[in-house]
Order: C-alpha cells, then structure tokens, then sequence
C-alpha cells in the first residue's frame, strides 16, 4: 500500500478530525440518552470506527450517495446528515429525520444522498446497488458508497450484490468495516477463506485493504477511488480494519471480548492517532481541544433538545404507507 | 378493439409503458430472449439491453437492485418468473420495499411492479405452482392486483406500473394463451387499481374471485343457470385494496356470498372477504358466507393427483346450491 | 410445580430434549454466548460446540443446512432470532422444508423447529417487530405453534422439538420476562400441539386469541367483568392445526366470537377463525363475527405511535360490550 | 492438472461407459416421452453431461449421499436410483420415485442415499451441507457431493452454503457442471470474475478444474478428493468443464446459441471421447455398440412400462403431508 499519510493537508486533516469528533460526541450523546432511558430502541455505537466514516464520505459530493447498516450514525454525519435531526429520530422525536418513525437503524436523509440505514444485516447492499444502477440508467454522474460489516459477508447479498455490480460496471464503492466482530461473534470463527477482499477480487472486483483507524490513509484511498469511478471506473472494494470499541448495542458490556484486546484496541483508537497526526503537522493542543469540546456541546444541545421536543402527532403511525389502499386512521379510545 | 392474448396483452402494456416514461425499465433472468414464457419478446429490440435487463440468477438481487433502482428515481419493473422463485427475495420484498417510505418518514417512494407468475400449470408440481397472494394482502406498503383477462393485464399492469408502491403482481401462468378483446388506445385502457369488475350478473349469489378462477366462475355460472340459479361473478382484479363496495353491494342483492380461489383454503384471502362480510354484512345474509380454496397440501405432480386440488365449475355449482338449500 | 419465566422454561425444553435425544441439536447466531435474549445461556457449557452451533450470519444457509440434517436423521432447532430475519430463509423453509416430505412422496421427514421471536418489543421499528404467523398457517407441511405462557413455552416447545414435521415456533418478545408456574417433571409437561387452553371461563362471548395477546385478553375479561360481561378466552396454543374442537365448543355456548391479535388484521389467522364460525356456526351466533387486529401500516419505532398499533385490554372491552349490544 | 488418463482398469471405463450409455439411453427416452405428451412436466436433459454423473458417482458408496438440480436425472441413475422408478416418476404414475407426487425436477431415492432434485436454482447447497453436517454430527463416515450448474454460483447460497461447509470443515464435494448456460442466458454475461474455481478459493476450499466431457479425468479427480475426504479431509470443489447439448428444456429448440458452437460441442460429445479412450485401450467397436443398444433396449423398456403403468391412487394427493395437523381427503364430486 503506498503510504498516503504524509501528503495531507493540515486543513483538510483538521476538517476529517472535526467529523470524527462530531460523530463520537454524537454517538457519547447517544449512548447516554439510551442508557438513561431517554431513547428507546437498540443503539449500535460507532465509537472506534470513525476515521472510516469520516475519511470516505470526504471525498463525496452532495448528489453521491451512500447506504449504511444498524451501525450508521457516523456514515450520516460524515454524509451531512443534520446531527439535531438524528437525535430527534434516535429518541423519537417530531423533526426526526424520519419522523420519529424510524429509529436508529433506520435513518435516512434522501436530501443529502444518505438513502438508509439498514435493520437487516446485509440488505443494504443490493440496494445500493441498485442506486448505482439507477444512476446508471438516470445518465446521473454520482457515486454511490455501500457501508457494511465483515458479519455482512456470509449473507447471500454480497456475493449477488457485488456480482452484479461487477457485470453491469456500476459507479460503487464498497466499503466493508471490519471491526473483527459480528454482535458477540468473532466474525473469524464463522467466516472461511482469506475473508472480504479475497472475495470481492474473485468476484472480479479490484479490492483494497486499508488501516482503517487510520483516517488520512482512508481519506487517501478513498480519493483516489472515488476519482478512477467518476472517471468511467468501478466498482471497487475497500476493507477498512478497525474495531468497535464499545459492546454491540448499547447496552452491551461486550464481556465475551479480553479485556487485554480491547485496552490494546483503545490504544489504536482513530482519535488519537489523528490527533497525533495533526500535532506532527504543527496543530495545538488546544485547538484540538476546542474541537472535541465544541463537538460535546454540539450534541449535548442536540440531545437537550431532543429530549424537550415533542412526540410525532399520532396519524403519523398511519401517513406514508402507500398510495393506494392506504389505511385509514380513527383516534384510539 | 382488437384481441389480443393475455400475455400479448402484458408485452403491449410494458412496450406502451416503456414508450411514454424513460424511467420504466425491466430486469429478470433470460428477458433478452423474451422471457420464459416469452412475455418480454421484441421488447429489447426497441428498449436496448440496459432498459430490458438480463440478469444473473440473483432473485435477492434482482428485488433489492430495483429497490434501490426505485428509491433513486426509476421505476422498475422486476420478473420473478415464478411467483415461487420471489420467496427467495422476502426480506427485499417485505422488509425493504414494502416498508422503506414509512420508516423513512416518507422521504423516498418505491415504485415498483414485481411479476409473479403463478398457479398450477402442466404439471409443474409443488415448487413451480403455488398461489401465495394472500401473503402480500397481510404486508402493509404492498398493493396486489392479479388480472383475470387480456383487457385487464394490459390495463391493471399499465396502471400498476404508474402507480408509487410496489405492486405486486399476480398473473396466472395458464391464462397466457387466453384471447380476448383489448381497447385499441387512449387512457381509458387503464384500469384503475382497487376496483372490481363485474363478469357475470346474477341475484342469487355472489361468486367473488380473482385471477383464473374468474373463467372457472363463468363457467360454473352457466351450469347453475341450467339449475336456475343466478350467479353473480365478482372478478377483484385486485386484491389490496379490494373493492369492497362492490363486494358489499352485490351482497347485499343476493344474500349470500361465495369466495373461492385456487390458493390453499387456509389462510388464504378468501378468509378475508368472508370475514369481513360475516362481519358487517350479516344481517343481508340468506345464508352462511362460504369458502372454496385448496385443500392444504402441497401441489402433486401427476395430473390426476394435481387435479384433486383443482376448484371446478361443477364444484363451485355445487356450493352454490347448497348455499340456495338445494 | 415451580415458577420459572417464559424465557428459561424455553430454555429447560431444549436442554431437556436434547438430554432426551443426542439427535437434537440448536443452530444459529450467538448461541454459545446464550443467543441474543440469552434463550441459550449455559446449553454450551453442557452440550458442546457441536450442538449448540454458532452460526455465520446466513439465514438461508442456517434454515436449508437445518433442512439438509433434518433429511439425514438430526432433530435441529433453528433459531432465526428475530421473526423479521426468517424473512431471509423463506424459500429454505417454504419451498424446501415444507414440501420435502411430500415431493420426495413421503421418503423423508424434517423434523425441524424454528424458533421466530416475534412481536413488538421496545420500540424495535418496522424491520424488528413483525408478527407473520398468519403466513405460515397458509404453508402446507407445516405447524405453526405461538405460545404465551412459560408453562407452554416449556410444553410445546418440547411437543415441536419431537415433533417430526417442521413447526414454525412463534415466542413473544414481550414474554421473555413473564413468570409463570410450570410442572416440575414427568411426561404431562408435554403440550400437545393443536390444543387450545382454556384460559379463562365464560358464558357472554368467546374471545380467541394467541401469544402475548392472551395476557391482554385477560386484563380484558377483567375490565369486561367489572361491566357485567362474562368473557371466556381461548389460548389458541397452536395455529396449525388449529383446535376447531375447543373454539366451536366455545362459540356455541357464548353465541359471540371475537379474534384478536397482534398482527396485522387484514390477511392475519383471525379472518381464518373468524370466516370457519361464519361458515361453520352461524346458527349458534347471537351476534357476527368480529376480528380485532393491528392496522395495515408498518410498524413505528417512536413509543406513542407504535402504541397506536397495540390492542389494548380496553379496546377488546369495548368491542365486547359492542357485541354484546351495549 | 496431472494426466489420469492412462492409468485407467478398461473394466472400471467400460463401467463408466455403461453408466453414460444408461443416462444418455434414459434422457433420450424421456425426450421422446415429453415431446409426445406422455411426460406433463418440464424436463431438463443432461445429455452431453453425462461424464459428470458417471465419473463422480463412480466413487460414492451406497451409503454416500448426493443432492442435485432441475437437471438431475444422469446423477440419480449414476448413484444407482432405478431408471424404472424414475420413469415412472416422469410419468406421474404408480411406483414412482416419488409416487409421482415430485416429477422430474423432484426425484429422490434416499435409499440410494441421492436426497433429492430441486427445482429453485442453488437451494441444494445448504442442502447438501446440512446433510455432510448431519453426518459429522451423527458421526457417520460419509461423502456428500453437491452437484449444481454454473448458474447457481450467482445466488446466495453458493456463497454462504461454501463458507458454511469451510467453518465446519464437512466431509463435502462441490461439483459445478459448467455447461456455459443458465437456460437462454451465457453465464458469462451475467457472471462477474473468473468464476466458480476462483470463489471457492476465496471461501477457503480448495478447488480444481476438470474437463467435465473426459470421464477418465472426471473419475480421477473424483478418486481423489472423495479419498482424501474419507482420510478427514474436505470441503472440495471442482468446476467441471462441460456443455448441455440440447436446449435448457426438452421442448427448448436453443436457438439463441450458434449452430457452430453446438456443432463443435458435439464433436466433444462425452460419449464419442469415452468411446475412442476406450478403443484405444482395446475395446472392440461391436462390444459398445451393444452396450449401447442395450441401454437404449433397457431404456425403451422401461418408458414403454411407464406409459403403461397405472396413475397413482387419487388419495396421494394428500398423503405424507404432515403428521399432525394433516389434511383430510374426501374423493372430488
Ligand atoms: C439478516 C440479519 N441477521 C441477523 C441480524 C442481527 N444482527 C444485527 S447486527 C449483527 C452483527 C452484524 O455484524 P457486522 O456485519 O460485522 O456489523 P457490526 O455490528 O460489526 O458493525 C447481527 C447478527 C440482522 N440484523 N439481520
Ligand atoms: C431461484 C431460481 N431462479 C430461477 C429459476 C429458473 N431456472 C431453472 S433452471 C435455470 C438455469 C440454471 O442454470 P444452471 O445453474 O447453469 O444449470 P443448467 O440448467 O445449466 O444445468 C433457471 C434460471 C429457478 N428454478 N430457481
Ligand atoms: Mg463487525
Ligand atoms: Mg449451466
């Protein structure tokens, strides 16, 4: 791999640290709001996985567009996603990105190319797919990247996804973050062969491995691949290796892991590392600290005022199910 | 008018649909060459290989890749060959396209038609032959039209192809070769979704069905007309959202309600029907609603065996004189 | 007798049957860290690696692999976490598990059980919360069972695990925490399958239902009693084969029936049980029939508005009191 | 690849040629059946594909077991299913594989250990799987293959049912019979890669490439890696090169492929290659013919009894539904 980390713009690296920053103190915010209570459904935290995010959607324009899976918050962010309204939508709140009606693990922004998260493992690859083909037909210039986990390649979509975006040469990126688990799995004890880009290369796609808590080499890869699809190339293949230092939900103490393997990890935690990045390039102290606590009142304000707002009107558990045949909502007793 | 077969009928109403909007586009396995049952022929002619798409055997695929098709902008309409082959795409089906306008809070619609062909067919046996559209009635987000003639596959897909949900779409493999008279042009050769069409007149029961089984109800109508009954066939063209008025209205005329559909008896939308007329319509009832499905097994391979699964018009006739206390 | 929660009286029932029958074994995510409710917690330790297998996340693969070592001679125990994920195994168990037996004219059995957590639970949103049951009743070749106590979790699971059709097993989200008594030992901790239980007495209107809906139909016969009404509820127990027997014993006496559940109302078992009394009793009625079921929407994440879709112990009171000419 | 093809016994060849002759003799039987009416259903011949069949089963035991496809019959009758009872199934009659209740595309004789046909593209993977994870759960020594066309390597479960027997490393052989077609379509078209040999390395089984038309090799490579298998070996895959020389249906004229490339395809007609190997190992040209003519009189005989056999009880279609909960018969008006 060539080393891509010393040619980096102080600017743009500060710029990748900011979304980073704003996504852990999203996903700190969000944890909190679950574990008192405040949000309701299952809450899969991003914490470790970052620079992934935040190094790959830096190189989409707003008309590209991404799919993410159950773990997405920083994929959002990253992709502009407004953090306010991801939080209403976290904890139900009217002004959610979805109204309140999805949740967690369904957020979507369709104004910034953020097409949805994903509850089911797995399924939002052929839907990106299916975007980049889409955009194919459409005549449309964008790039579509599909997020998910190194659990998500033993479903059947990913080998029929990226089959066919191999054979209908589709403007995608495949972005699979693999945080060496899989809920309480090791995704090595039920994954066979070499694993993800073994298998996107004989799919016939050319594929990549990248330090993925290493943001200016994801932020690097990224670039250049994002490049050769907006000119007439891919689909291509990343496996970015990272971990996911907190338990599987939020809720989860993740005591099936070592304790020595997870200290080991905090050790590699993409925020240091970044910050180290941007001291050796001449950055403060200080001013990185302005901007993780910036980053922590930002979303603090976020979670205060999803937790003032109010709750979505009731018909909205009946509107925008379908044209036709639609249901037709009466008050409850 | 001109007549036209019933799978002639589907192939005009996706050329005409393909003709007025750039957006409509078809994908499945072998379309190229037609289709497997040649219902996309001449079609890449005139569209090219990228708006009549040939694809890999990839049925989880093929539905998810239109979801996403959909959610950008096309509108994509999915062959599933066999309606038995979408039970390998459910989750892109059910958990995905049917769902993903309400749990995005209405940002994003899914405009899809999945083909289902369905139903027994020359002996094609247990995984070839099933008629499943009572599971999508039970799928918020989902419309289900199933077409009983030319005029209708043609109006009823055109329809199902402008429409914003995902649609499925049920046509009855052993009514391809069905002739009959189609509308020449003009809009009025759509046929709204939702609406029920009345094939036979009659007051003294009201045979309600779909798809296939509409033939067969004409054909029992003539046999209990011998028997001086007469019987009223409701084709449901489609069956979410069903035409209730229409269903209630000759109800109420007759008293006395009949649904019978090639699905399996149990759980099948008959049940649906039944139940809602026993519940709001029981004070017009002469006589105890009543269901006529398959039998709940499996579809035999061996003809004769087949054919004890089959709804006849003399078993319908039958039914319908018990219910006239024959 | 001993109380135990409707999540460890599943988890005795497996551990007891696979002390029973080395031929039993469970499959799936997570299991050897006690599976994502911790339905499996300590079957590790006791029986292996081998027998209480960890799964890749392939639902296809996890239900057709259990299909494949139910056709050489193991009893698997399929578990698919959450109903919503079975959606990703449909033609595994549909096409494949249902119609083995029947295709191959009865040279094979697949004794199977697969167990679906269904319902909704803790704001879980659309893809999490589904209740499918109504589907699988529909499937010939299968049984479909759904119980709602610990006593029946522990019962009929051990019924479906020596079984030698597949079931689909249907437990509750919501009832993993209920406390329940359950017999200590002995034969009669079997629950037959296709056995309703009375779960309450009375003489003014039957209500038949299912699952986590029989504890709310309770509360109902309360809230019906302080009004005078006299609500017997039936606990289906299981949905295929469903006891006609106990239900039509029942409706006969009250003269009303009212079905209620979770899922959706339209296409769910209600319309089934509903539209048989129709057919079958409706000399016995004193008043139609009625379903009382979820609307047809998706299911919401945020708390008040999937509370919209809940049937609640007042809304069965007043449908009820409804029937009852109140 | 090493040269088995002169260390073959002319007894085991001649077996292997007797075995093809059996299933060409049995396909052009239930061709002639299904052109003219007699078999209802949809029929998928294997002829030119026979040297699969043969040379793979020439190495099971009774006691092993296969699964197949839509185009299973030469398997069936290679693993040792009586062509009469399969007959009889294509019929729909009496005495029948399956009573008639399963047809073609459902065969069975799990007393042969061949656990069945299927008529969805790839559902015989985790099929198959299951049954080599049931045999090392029961702990019983046998070989499952697996045998499926080249265009089931784009459906899901190829990918997941091959990573499912690599973690559980099962006594299990992949066969893929590259026949160049998934009914009108080149699986080229539609197959990113390199293909099927290529992912299977990626999902960590070894795999091998054979010349699907030369019995000699087919059988050789099968001697190998079902030893090696029986030794505590497996899962294996191999990708044998072949081609369907009819169309994908008995009543499927094929027009979409070229005449030439039929024409050139006939020329290595797995029979004539068995014929000449077998010539040159000494083998008179009259003794093949009557192993040939043989075959076709076993063949005719055994149509011309299911053209005469008697339907199945009309109760059948009831029967072996399910044990509780199964449905009543009573005989039709
Ligand atoms: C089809 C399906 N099966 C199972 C699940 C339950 N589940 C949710 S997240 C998860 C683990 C996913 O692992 P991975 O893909 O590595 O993503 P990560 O959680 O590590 O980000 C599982 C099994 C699901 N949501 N969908
Ligand atoms: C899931 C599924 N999709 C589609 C079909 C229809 N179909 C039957 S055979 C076939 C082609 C299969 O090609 P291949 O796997 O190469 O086997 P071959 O016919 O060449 O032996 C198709 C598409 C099916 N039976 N199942
Ligand atoms: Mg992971
Ligand atoms: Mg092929």
């Amino acid at each position: 791999m060539p080393d891509r980390s010393h040619n980096i713009d102080p600017d743009r690296l500060l710029g990748l640290y900011k979304t980073m920053r704003r996504i852990r103190a999203f996903e700190e915010a969000a944890e909190a709001a679950s574990l008192d209570g405040r949000v309701g459904g299952a809450v899969h935290l991003s914490i470790g996985q970052e620079a992934v995010a935040a190094g790959v959607c830096a190189n989409l324009r707003p008309t590209d567009q991404i799919t993410t899976t159950h773990r997405g918050h920083g994929h959002c962010i990253a992709k502009g996603t407004d953090p306010g309204a991801m939080m209403l939508e976290l904890f139900g709140k009217e002004g959610g990105t979805c109204g309140g009606k999805g949740g967690s693990m369904h957020i979507a922004d369709f104004d910034v190319g953020m097409l949805g998260a994903n509850g089911v493992v797995a399924a939002g690859i052929p839907i990106a797919v299916g975007a980049a083909h889409g955009a194919k037909l459409l005549g449309e210039d964008r790039v579509v990247v599909c997020f998910f986990g190194d659990g998500a390649i033993n479903r059947g979509p990913f080998l029929e996804g990226l089959n066919w975006a191999g054979i209908f040469a589709l403007p995608i990126l495949f972005v699979c973050e693999h945080n060496s688990y899989a809920s309480t799995t090791r995704t090595e004890a039920v994954t066979a062969g070499p694993g993800a880009t073994a298998r996107a290369e004989s799919l016939g796609i050319e594929a990549f491995e990248v330090d993925g808590n290493d943001v200016v080499a994801v932020d690097g890869l990224a670039g250049e691949l994002t490049g050769r699809i907006r000119a007439g190339g891919g689909p291509f293949f990343v496996t970015a290796r990272t971990y996911r230092l907190k338990g599987h939900t939020s809720v989860d103490p993740g005591a099936y892991r070592d304790e020595d393997e997870v200290s080991l990890q905090w050790a590699e935690d993409p925020m240091n590392r970044c910050e180290e990045e941007l001291q050796r390039l001449g950055l403060a102290a200080a001013e990185l600290e302005t901007i993780g606590r910036q980053a922590t009142e930002e979303m603090a304000a976020v979670a205060a005022a999803a937790t003032a707002a109010p709750h979505p009107a009731l018909i909205q558990a009946f509107t925008d199910v379908q044209d036709v045949g639609a249901p037709v909502w009466s008050a409850l007793p | 008018m001109s007549s036209l077969s019933y799978l002639a009928a589907a192939t005009r109403a996706v050329a005409e649909e393909m003709r007025r909007d750039d957006r409509v586009w078809a994908l499945g396995e072998d379309l190229g060459r037609g289709g497997v049952f040649g219902q996309y022929r001449g079609l890449v002619d005139e569209f090219g290989d990228a708006r009549i798409a040939d694809t890999p055997i990839s049925e989880a695929t093929i539905m998810g890749a239109a979801v996403g098709a959909a959610l950008v902008g096309t509108r994509p309409i999915v062959e599933m060959r066999f309606a038995d082959f979408a039970l390998c795409a459910v989750d892109e089906m059910v958990n995905q396209a049917a769902k993903a306008r309400f749990m995005f809070g209405g940002q994003a619609r899914v405009p899809l038609v999945i083909r289902q062909p369905s139903g027994m067919w020359r002996s094609s046996a247990a995984q070839h032959s099933q008629s499943l559209e009572a599971w999508y009635t039970h799928i918020p987000g989902l419309v289900v039209a199933a077409p009983a003639t030319p005029a209708d596959n043609l109006g009823l897909l055109k329809a199902a192809v402008r429409c914003d949900d995902p649609v499925i779409y049920i046509e009855h493999k052993d009514l391809w070769a069905l002739e009959g008279e189609v509308p020449d042009d003009g809009e009025d050769v759509l046929v709204p979704l939702g609406r029920a069409r009345l094939a036979r007149a009659g007051d003294d029961i009201t045979v309600v069905t779909w798809s296939k089984m509409v033939g067969v109800a004409e054909q029992a109508a003539e046999l209990a007309a011998a028997q001086g009954i007469a019987m009223e066939v409701i084709d449901l063209r489609t069956l979410w959202p069903w035409d209730q008025e229409a269903v209630f209205g000759s109800v109420v005329k007759t008293g006395r309600l009949l649904v019978t559909h090639e699905a399996v008896q149990v759980g099948g939308f008959g049940a649906e029907v039944a139940a809602t007329v026993a519940e709001d319509l029981s004070d017009s009832l002469k006589a105890p609603v009543r269901r006529l499905g398959a039998p709940r097994t499996p579809i035999s391979y061996a003809k004769p065996l087949e054919d004890q699964l089959r709804i006849t018009p003399e078993r319908i006739a039958a039914v319908a004189a018990e219910m006239l206390g024959d």
